[in-house]
C-alpha cells in the first residue's frame, strides 16, 4: 500500500519536474530580453532538477543511491544560483542594461 | 561547558591533540571538522571499504586539506556546515515558496499574452553575518522570478520578471525568516562575527 | 543500416571538421584553443565507440551484470583526456602570457605590433 | 728515419710548422725562420721518399680506416714524388720571395699568411702522396680551403669577391662533381685505390666510362679545363707570392696531377684506349688550349695574361695525359715540372716589378729591362720555356709531348700543339721585345732599379732552375717511365 | 633499467620543482641526464650483444600492459637523446642562467627532464598509445621550454607549434585508434603480426595515412615545417640545442618504426604510395628551405631551416625504402644532433656574450672568440659534409643508397643540398674572419660554455673518424627494421 | 515512465540548443549552455535508473562540477574581455 504510493508520489514528482522542465525551455525560448530569460532558466534549476531527483530518491529507497542524489541536489541548490549571479554580473558589466531602478520604499507605501 | 555541541567536541579535541594549557585553536578546530567532513563524504560516495581504497581516501582527504589551507579558505570564522545547519528550520519556508513562484512564473511563460513586467529595486538586507546575508541573496536568486544582480553592503539589488511578485520580497518577510535563523542559533552562544 | 552502423565515425568526422574549421579560421587565439579542443573530443569520442558492445553495459564490475563494452579504450581515453587537459592549460597560460606582453589574443593585432617595432 | 715515418712526417712537418707560425707571431724574424727552416726540412723528407723510391722500395701506409675497405692512406709513385719535390722545392724559393715581398708591400695579418701558405703545402703533400681517391679528396680540399685565406687576404670588398668565385668553383667543382664521381667509382669497383693499368676495366660500359672521366676532368676544377677556369683569374686579387703558390708550386699542379693520376691508375691508359668517347674530352681539352692562349693575347694586365697562360698549359698537360701514349704521359709529367719552373719565374718578375715600378700593364713595360735586368732576362727565360725554345725547360716537356702524339697518330693533338705553340710566342716575344729593345715612353714618377734582394735572388734561382732542366732533365725523365710500371 | 630510464628523469623533475631556485636545480638535472647516458649506455651494449630487451611494465602482459622494448634501433636513439642531454645541461647552466630568470629555474629544469623522460619514453616503448603519451609529455615540456625565450616572439612560436603539435599527436592518435579497431592490440610487435591480415581494408590505410601525416607535422617535414623556423629562432639558446638536437630525431624514429616495423617494408612500400609521398615532399623542402636559409640574416634561423633541409635528408634515406637508404638516414639522425647540437651551441657562446645571432653583428667575431668560431666552422664543415666529418660520412652513405638504386637525379639533389650548406655557412665564416666589427676586445666565451661545445665538436670528429660502432649500430638497426636481419 | 522524464529533459535541452543558436548576446548563449549542461546532470541521473546501473551517478556528480567551472570560466573569459582583445584591466 505505502510502496504503492510511494511509487505514485515520486512518479507525479518526475511528471512535474519535467513539465517544469520543458516550460522552462519554453521561457527560455519566449521571454524577451537576456534578464527575463535568467528566471526561466532558474524555473529549470530550480524546480525541475529537485523534483525528478526527489522523484528519483523515492525510486531507490534508503540506499547509497539516494544519499548520492542529494549530494547532487545540494550541489545543485549552492552551484545554480551562483551560475545565475555570476552570468547578471558579467551581462551588466559587458554592458547589458536590466532596466532603471525604481524606487522601493514608494512601492511599500503605495 | 557550555557552546554548541561542535564548539565543545572541537574543545576536547583541541585538549587532546594539543598539550594542555594551550588555548583552543579554532582555526585547528576546523580543520579537522572539514577533513571529518569530506571523509564521510568519500564513504558515502563510494561506499567501499577495501584498504587500498581507504587508503585513497586518507591521501586525497590531506591534499584537499593542504590545498584549503594554502588557499586558506579556513579560518577562524564558523564553519558553513554547522551554518548551513542553523537556517534547517528556514528551508520548508523557502521549498514553499519556490513552489509557489515557479508556478507563478510558468503562468507567465505559458499564457499567450505573456504578462511581464521586468523590473530592478534595491533591498535592505538585515543580517549581521555575511553567511546570512549570503543566504539571502541565493535564496533569492532561487526562488525563480527574482534574481540577485548585486550585494553591496546591506543593499541587495535585484531583478524581477514581474512587478507584481516583489510585494513580498520589499515586505522583508524572507529577510526576517533568515535574520530569524540566523538569531536562532544566536541564542545558543554562536561565534559574534559582525557585518563586513 | 550500414548508415547507423558507422554512425559513430560520422559524428567524429563531423566534429573534427567543425573543431579544425575553428582552429583554422579564428583568429582569436583563445577560440582557437576551443577549436583544438572539439578536435581533440571527436576523436575521443571516436575512440569510445570503438569499445562498445550491443547489449553491453558500462564497464564497472558487478555481480548482475555478464555482458561489458571493452574497458581498454576508456583507459586509453581517460589518459588521452588528461593529456588533452595538460595540453590545454599550457595553451591557455601561453595565450595569457601574450595578452600580457601584447595586450591582445588577436593573431593581426599581435602580427601588426610584431611589425612595427 | 724510415721512409714510411717521412711519408707522415711530409704532412706532419708543415702542420707542425703552421703551427710554430702562429706561436711565434708575434717575433717576425724568428716566424719567418720557422717558415724557412720547415720549408727546407719538407724538401728533405722528400728527397728522402724520392731516394727510398729510387731503390725500389714500396711504401705504403693507412692512416685511418673510416669504413671497410676505405681509408685515408698515402703511397708513393713516380709521378707523386716528382709534384712533391717540385711543390717543396718551389716552396723553399718562394718563401723566400715572400718575406721580400710581404715586408716590402707592408702587408698585414702576415702571420696568417705564413701559417695557411704552410697549410697549404701540407695539403700539396697529401694530395701528391695520396694512395686512394678518397686520401686526394680530402686533402684537395685541405688545399682549397687553406688556399682561400690566402686569396683573400687583403680582405676589402674586391679580395672578398675574388675569393668567394675562387672557393665557389672549386667546392661547387670537386663537391658536385668529383665526389658524386668518386662515390660512383666506389659503388662499381669496390675500391678507390690507385692500381696500376686502373681499377674501372670491365665494370663499366664505354659510354659510362666517359660520363664519368668528364666528371673528373671537370669536377678537379684546380686543373682549371674550361669551362670551369674561372677561378683563376679571379683569384688574381691574391698577393703574387700567393699567385706563385696558385700557378706554380701546389694548386693548379694539384688538379693536373690529380688528373693524369687518374688518368693512369683509375681508368688505365688500355682501358681509356678501347673507349673511343674519350676522344670528345681531347676535343674539349685542346679546345682550352687554344682559346686560353687567345684570350691571354688579348690582356694587358699581366697578371691576368699570366693567368690565361696558365690555363692553356695546364691543358696542355691534361691533353697529353688524354693522348694515353706512354711517352706522351711522360711528357705531362715534365710538363708539371717545366712549367713550375717557368711560371713561377714570370710571376716572381711580374711581382718584382710591381713593387719596384708599381707597374701591372703591359703597355707600360717599354724600356724596363735596363732598369730591372734581372728579373727582366729572367722574364724572358720563362717566357721562352712557355712557348717551348730551347735552351728551357719547356722544351723538354714539349718534346715527349709531341712524341706521344706520334706514338698514337693523334694529329688532332699535334696541330693544337703547333697552334698553341704559335700564340704562346706571339704574346710573350712582344713583351720581351718592349722590354729591351723600346725606349720608356714617359720617365717614372720615382726612379727605380731592381726589386728588394730575396726576390731578385728567388728570381734568378727559378729562372736557373729552368734552363738547367733542360740540361739535366734525365733523371727526371728515367724516373716517370716508372709511371708505365706503376705503384706496387 | 629499461624502466629506469624513463622513470628516474620523471621522478628527477617532481624533484627539481621542490629545489630551490638557483644552481641546485640545474646540478641535479646534469646529474640525472648522466645517469641517463650511463643507463643508456649499458642498455645498448646489452642489445648489442644480447639483442632485443623485453620489460613488461608493472608485470602486466600486453596487449593490457606496456611493454617496454629495445632493439638495435631505439638503443641508438636512446644514446643519442641521453647523450645530446649529458652534453647540453652542463651547458645549460651557465647560458640559460644568462637567459632565463633564477627564480624559474627549478620548473625549467623540472621541464628539462620532462622532455628528457618523454624522449626517452618514446624510445624504450613497444606500445603504440605510449607512444603518443610521451610524445605529448615531451612536447608540453618543449612548449614551455620555447615560451621562456626572451623575445615576446617566443610566446607566439611556442603557441603556433603547440597547435601544429597537438593536431599532429591527435592524428597520430587517431591512427592508432583505427589500428587498435582493426587489431584489438597496441603492442607494436603484435600488431605488426596482425595488420597483414586486415592489410586490405580502407581503415588500415586510413590510419597509415594519419599517423605518417601525424608524425610529419612533429618532425617539420616540408610543408608542415612552418612552426619549426620561429620555435627554434626564440627559445633559449639551449633549449634550441637540446631540441633541434633531439626532438625532431625522436619524431624521425617514430616515423621509421611505423612505417618499417609496425606496418611492415610491403605494405608500407607495395600497397601504399609513401616512396611518392616521402621522396618529393624530403627532395623540395631540402632545397627550397636550403635556399631560404641563405636568405637569413638571423644565423639562429638559419641554422633553424637548415635543420628542415636536414630532415629532408632523414626522410629521404626513409623514403628509399631500402637497407642502404635507412641506414643513411639513422646514420644522419645521430650525425645531424652531434652536428647541429654542436652549430647551436657554438651560436648560444656567441648570444652569451653579444646577446644576438644577427649576422651582422659578428665582424670580426673570428678574433674576438677565436675558438668559438673555431667550433663553429668546424660544426659547419661537418654540416657541410667534409671527409673526416660525421657529416660526410652520412652524406657518403646516402649518395650510395641513392646510387645503388639508380636515382642519379637524387644523387645531384643531396650534393646539391651540401652546396647550398657551403653557401650559407660561409656567409657566416666571411663576416667573422674577413669583415672589422666596431669591437675588437677579445671576448671568448667562458669555459662552461666552451667544454661542452667541444664536446660535441670532438664527437663530430671522431665518429667521422672512427665510424664502427654507429656505422654498426646504424646497419643493424636498418637490417632489424627492413628484416634482412635478425 | 522514466522515459516520460528522459523525454521531457531531452525536449528541455533541445530548446535550451535553439536559444544557445538564437542567441542573440553572448550571454544569453551561455545562459543556455549551462541549462544545457544542468540537464545533462539529470539526463544522466535519470539514465542511471533506466540502464539499471546507478553506479552511473557518480559521473552525474562530477558532471555538475564541470558545467559549473566551465560556466564560471567562460564568463571569467568574457568579463576579462580577452574574446574583445581590448587592453589588459589593471595592467
Ligand atoms: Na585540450
Ligand atoms: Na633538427
Amino acid at each position: 500500500m505505502s510502496a504503492l504510493l510511494i511509487d505514485l508520489l515520486s512518479w507525479v514528482l518526475i511528471v512535474v519536474g519535467g513539465a517544469f522542465g520543458v516550460i522552462g525551455g519554453i521561457g527560455l525560448l519566449r521571454l524577451p530580453d537576456f534578464f527575463s530569460r535568467i528566471h526561466a532558466a532558474s524555473l529549470t534549476e530550480s524546480m525541475c532538477a529537485p523534483c525528478i531527483i526527489a522523484g528519483l530518491m523515492l525510486q531507490s529507497g534508503m540506499t547509497l543511491v539516494t544519499v548520492k542524489l542529494v549530494f547532487l541536489v545540494i550541489f545543485l541548490f549552492l552551484t545554480s544560483p551562483t551560475a545565475a549571479h555570476v552570468l547578471a554580473k558579467a551581462a551588466i558589466h559587458g554592458g547589458l542594461d536590466p532596466g532603471a531602478l525604481r524606487d522601493a520604499d514608494a512601492e511599500r507605501r503605495g | 561547558m557550555r557552546g554548541p555541541p561542535g564548539r565543545i567536541l572541537a574543545r576536547r579535541l583541541s585538549f587532546d591533540l594539543m598539550d594542555q594549557g594551550r588555548p583552543l585553536n579554532r582555526q585547528f578546530v576546523n580543520f579537522v571538522l572539514m577533513g571529518l567532513a569530506l571523509a564521510a563524504v568519500w564513504l558515502l560516495l563510494s561506499g567501499l571499504l577495501k584498504p587500498l581504497l581507504l587508503g585513497l581516501a586518507l591521501i586525497s582527504v590531506l591534499l584537499c586539506l593542504w590545498l584549503a589551507q594554502r588557499m586558506d579558505v579556513v579560518d577562524a570564522e564558523n564553519h558553513p556546515v554547522w551554518a548551513a545547519l542553523r537556517y534547517v528550520p528556514y528551508w520548508p519556508w523557502l521549498s514553499v515558496e519556490i513552489v509557489k513562484s515557479s508556478v507563478d512564473v510558468a503562468r507567465r511563460v505559458l499564457s499567450p499574452s505573456m504578462p511581464i513586467s521586468p523590473t530592478v529595486f534595491e533591498i535592505r538586507a538585515t543580517q549581521r553575518t555575511t553567511v546570512g546575508r549570503v543566504v539571502l541573496a541565493n535564496s533569492i536568486t532561487l526562488t525563480p522570478g527574482t534574481v540577485t544582480l548585486d550585494v553591496d553592503g546591506d543593499r541587495l539589488r535585484v531583478h524581477a520578471l514581474s512587478r507584481d511578485t516583489i510585494q513580498g520580497l520589499l515586505d522583508g518577510e524572507m529577510d526576517r525568516r533568515i535574520t530569524r535563523a540566523e538569531g536562532s542559533l544566536q541564542r545558543l552562544g554562536a561565534a559574534k562575527d559582525g557585518p563586513t | 543500416m550500414s548508415f547507423l552502423a558507422h554512425f559513430n565515425y560520422y559524428v567524429a568526422i563531423i566534429l573534427a571538421m567543425i573543431g579544425f574549421y575553428t582552429m583554422i579560421s579564428r583568429t582569436n587565439l583563445v577560440k582557437k584553443v576551443a577549436g583544438l579542443n572539439i578536435f581533440q573530443v571527436s576523436v575521443f569520442i571516436l575512440f569510445i565507440s570503438l569499445g562498445v558492445l550491443d547489449g553491453g553495459t558500462v564497464p564497472i564490475l558487478t555481480e548482475t551484470h555478464t555482458l561489458y563494452s571493452n574497458p581498454l579504450p576508456h583507459v586509453l581515453i581517460l589518459t588521452a583526456i588528461v593529456v588533452g587537459v595538460a595540453t590545454t592549460a599550457v595553451a591557455l597560460a601561453l595565450a595569457v602570457r601574450i595578452r600580457e606582453a601584447y595586450g591582445t589574443v588577436e593573431e593581426e593585432q599581435i602580427q601588426a605590433k610584431d611589425d612595427q617595432p | 728515419m724510415s721512409a714510411a715515418l717521412a711519408l707522415e712526417y711530409a704532412i706532419l712537418v708543415p702542420l707542425l710548422g703552421a703551427l710554430l707560425i702562429v706561436l711565434a707571431g708575434r717575433w717576425p724574424n724568428l716566424r719567418e725562420t720557422v717558415t724557412l727552416v720547415t720549408a727546407v726540412a719538407l724538401f728533405a723528407i722528400v728527397l728522402r721518399i724520392l731516394w727510398a723510391l729510387a731503390l725500389d722500395e714500396i711504401i705504403e701506409i693507412t692512416l685511418i680506416e673510416l669504413l671497410p675497405g676505405l681509408s685515408i692512406a698515402l703511397h708513393t709513385e713516380p709521378l707523386s714524388i716528382l709534384f712533391a719535390a717540385v711543390a717543396s722545392g718551389l716552396w723553399i724559393v718562394t718563401s723566400v720571395y715572400s718575406i721580400g715581398y710581404m715586408r716590402g708591400n707592408h702587408e698585414q695579418h702576415q702571420t696568417r699568411y705564413y701559417a695557411f701558405f704552410a697549410i697549404a703545402l701540407a695539403g700539396a703533400m697529401g694530395v701528391a702522396f695520396s694512395a686512394n681517391l678518397l686520401t686526394l679528396f680530402v686533402f684537395y680540399e685541405v688545399l682549397t680551403l687553406s688556399t682561400y685565406p690566402l686569396v683573400a687576404h687583403k680582405g676589402d670588398e674586391n679580395a672578398r669577391r675574388g675569393a668567394r668565385t675562387y672557393l665557389a668553383i672549386l667546392l661547387a667543382t670537386s663537391i658536385g662533381l668529383m665526389l658524386p664521381a668518386i662515390i660512383w667509382t666506389w659503388s662499381i669497383a669496390g675500391t678507390l685505390n690507385f692500381t696500376r693499368g686502373g681499377i674501372l676495366e670491365g665494370n663499366i660500359t664505354a659510354g659510362l666510362a666517359t660520363i664519368l672521366l668528364l666528371m673528373f676532368v671537370l669536377g678537379v676544377g684546380k686543373a682549371a679545363v674550361m669551362p670551369v677556369h674561372r677561378w683563376l683569374p679571379a683569384a688574381m686579387v691574391a698577393p703574387t707570392p700567393v699567385s706563385a703558390l696558385l700557378h706554380a708550386v701546389a694548386v693548379v699542379k694539384a688538379g693536373v696531377f690529380s688528373i693524369t693520376k687518374i688518368i693512369i691508375y683509375i681508368f688505365g691508359l688500355d682501358f681509356l684506349a678501347d673507349v673511343p668517347q674519350e676522344r670528345l674530352l681531347v676535343y674539349l681539352v685542346g679546345f682550352t688550349v687554344i682559346a686560353a692562349s687567345i684570350v691571354a693575347l688579348r690582356q694587358n694586365n699581366i697578371k691576368r695574361m699570366l693567368a690565361y697562360s696558365t690555363i692553356s698549359q695546364l691543358s696542355y698537360i691534361v691533353l697529353a695525359a688524354l693522348v694515353l701514349a706512354p711517352l706522351s704521359e711522360i711528357g705531362a709529367s715534365v710538363h708539371i715540372v717545366a712549367h713550375a719552373f717557368g711560371k713561377i719565374t714570370l710571376f716572381f718578375a711580374a711581382g718584382a716589378i710591381y713593387v719596384a715600378a708599381k707597374k701591372t700593364e703591359i703597355t707600360q713595360l717599354s724600356g724596363i729591362g735596363r732598369r730591372m735586368p734581372w728579373t727582366m732576362t729572367a722574364f724572358a727565360v720563362g717566357g721562352l720555356s712557355m712557348v717551348g725554345v730551347p735552351p728551357t725547360a719547356g722544351f723538354v716537356s714539349k718534346w715527349y709531348m709531341i712524341a706521344g702524339a706520334f706514338q698514337n697518330d693523334n694529329y688532332f693533338v699535334l696541330a693544337v700543339l703547333v697552334v698553341a705553340t704559335g700564340l704562346n710566342a706571339a704574346y710573350f716575344l712582344p713583351i720581351i721585345f718592349r722590354a729591351f729593345f723600346d725606349t720608356e715612353d714617359q720617365p717614372p714618377q720615382k726612379d727605380h732599379g731592381e726589386a728588394p734582394w730575396p726576390m731578385v735572388v728567388a728570381i734568378v734561382t727559378t729562372a736557373t732552375l729552368t734552363v738547367l732542366f733542360f740540361v739535366f732533365n734525365g733523371p727526371v725523365v728515367e724516373l716517370e717511365h716508372g709511371i708505365l710500371r706503376g705503384p706496387g | 633499467m629499461l624502466a629506469l630510464v624513463v622513470v628516474v628523469p620523471l621522478l628527477g623533475a617532481a624533484v627539481s620543482t621542490l629545489l630551490p631556485a638557483g644552481r641546485l636545480p640545474w646540478l641535479w638535472a646534469t646529474a640525472v641526464s648522466w645517469f641517463m647516458l650511463f643507463a643508456a649506455i649499458t642498455l645498448a651494449s646489452q642489445v648489442m650483444d644480447l639483442g632485443t630487451l623485453s620489460y613488461w611494465m608493472g608485470g602486466w602482459a600486453p596487449p593490457i600492459g606496456i611493454e617496454y622494448r629495445l632493439d638495435a634501433a631505439n638503443a641508438l636513439l636512446a644514446l643519442l637523446v641521453a647523450g645530446l642531454a649529458a652534453v647540453v645541461l652542463p651547458f645549460a647552466g651557465r647560458s640559460l642562467a644568462a637567459e632565463v630568470p633564477v627564480e624559474k629555474s627549478p620548473y625549467l629544469y623540472a621541464a628539462m627532464l620532462l622532455f628528457l623522460a618523454g624522449q626517452m619514453g618514446i624510445a624504450v616503448t613497444g606500445d603504440a598509445f605510449n607512444v603518443f603519451v610521451f610524445l605529448e609529455i615531451s612536447s608540453l615540456a618543449t612548449y614551455t621550454l620555447i615560451a621562456l625565450g626572451r623575445d615576446r616572439r617566443a610566446l607566439t612560436a611556442s603557441f603556433s607549434y603547440l597547435i601544429v603539435g597537438t593536431v599532429g599527436a591527435t592524428f597520430f592518435l587517431i591512427g592508432v585508434g583505427l589500428l587498435y579497431a582493426m587489431t584489438g592490440t597496441l603492442n607494436m610487435a603484435d600488431l605488426a603480426a596482425r595488420i597483414p591480415d586486415v592489410a586490405a581494408t580502407r581503415t588500415v590505410h586510413t590510419a597509415f595515412a594519419f599517423i605518417v601525416v601525424g608524425i610529419c607535422l612533429k618532425l617539420a617535414l616540408f610543408p608542415l615545417h612552418l612552426w619549426l623556423p620561429n620555435a627554434y629562432t626564440y627559445a633559449p639558446s639551449a633549449v634550441t640545442a637540446l631540441i633541434a638536437a633531439t626532438a625532431t630525431k625522436v619524431a624521425i624514429y617514430v616515423l621509421v618504426r611505423f612505417i618499417y616495423t609496425v606496418f611492415g617494408p610491403t605494405f608500407s612500400f607495395g600497397d601504399m604510395p609513401t616512396v611518392y609521398l616521402l621522396v618529393p615532399l624530403a627532395v623540395v623542402g631540402l632545397l627550397s628551405t636550403s635556399v631560404v636559409a641563405i636568405g637569413q640574416d638571423k644565423i639562429k634561423r638559419m641554422l633553424a631551416y637548415s635543420s628542415v633541409a636536414q630532415i629532408g635528408y632523414m626522410v629521404l634515406g626513409i623514403g628509399m625504402a631500402t637497407t642502404a637508404g635507412l641506414t643513411a638516414a639513422l646514420l644522419h639522425v645521430f650525425n645531424h644532433a652531434l652536428m647541429k647540437g654542436a652549430l647551436f651551441m657554438a651560436l648560444g657562446c656567441i648570444a652569451f656574450r653579444l646577446g644576438t645571432s644577427q649576422l651582422e653583428a659578428l665582424g670580426g667575431v673570428g678574433r674576438r672568440m677565436p675558438f668559438t668560431m673555431a667550433a663553429f666552422v668546424a660544426g659547419g664543415l661537418s654540416l657541410i659534409g667534409v671527409p673526416l666529418t660525421v657529416g660526410f660520412i652520412s652524406k657518403w652513405y646516402l649518395v650510395l643508397a641513392a646510387i645503388e638504386l639508380g636515382w642519379w637525379p637524387i644523387v645531384m639533389v643531396i650534393i646539391a643540398g651540401s652546396l647550398l650548406a657551403v653557401i650559407y655557412i660561409w656567409r657566416v665564416v666571411e663576416v667573422a674572419y674577413f669583415q672589422q666589427g666596431e669591437s675588437t676586445e677579445r671576448c671568448e666565451a667562458p669555459l662552461a660554455l666552451l667544454v661542452p661545445t667541444w664536446v660535441l665538436i670532438g664527437a663530430n670528429v671522431w665518429f667521422g673518424i672512427d665510424t664502427r660502432v654507429t656505422v654498426g649500430i646504424a646497419t643493424r638497426a636498418a637490417e632489424v627494421l627492413t628484416g634482412a636481419g635478425p | 515512465m522514466i522515459a516520460a522524464a528522459i523525454l521531457a529533459i531531452l525536449v528541455t535541452m533541445v530548446l535550451a540548443v535553439i536559444r544557445a543558436l538564437l542567441g542573440r548576446t553572448v550571454y544569453d548563449r551561455i545562459l543556455a549552455v549551462n541549462v544545457f549542461g544542468t540537464k545533462t546532470v539529470l539526463l544522466i541521473a535519470a539514465l542511471a535508473f533506466w540502464s539499471g546501473r546507478p553506479d552511473i551517478l557518480d559521473i552525474a556528480l562530477a558532471y555538475a562540477l564541470i558545467n559549473f567551472i566551465g560556466v564560471v570560466a567562460v564568463l571569467r573569459f568574457f568579463e576579462y574581455g580577452a574574446a574583445e582583445g581590448d587592453e589588459v584591466q589593471g595592467k
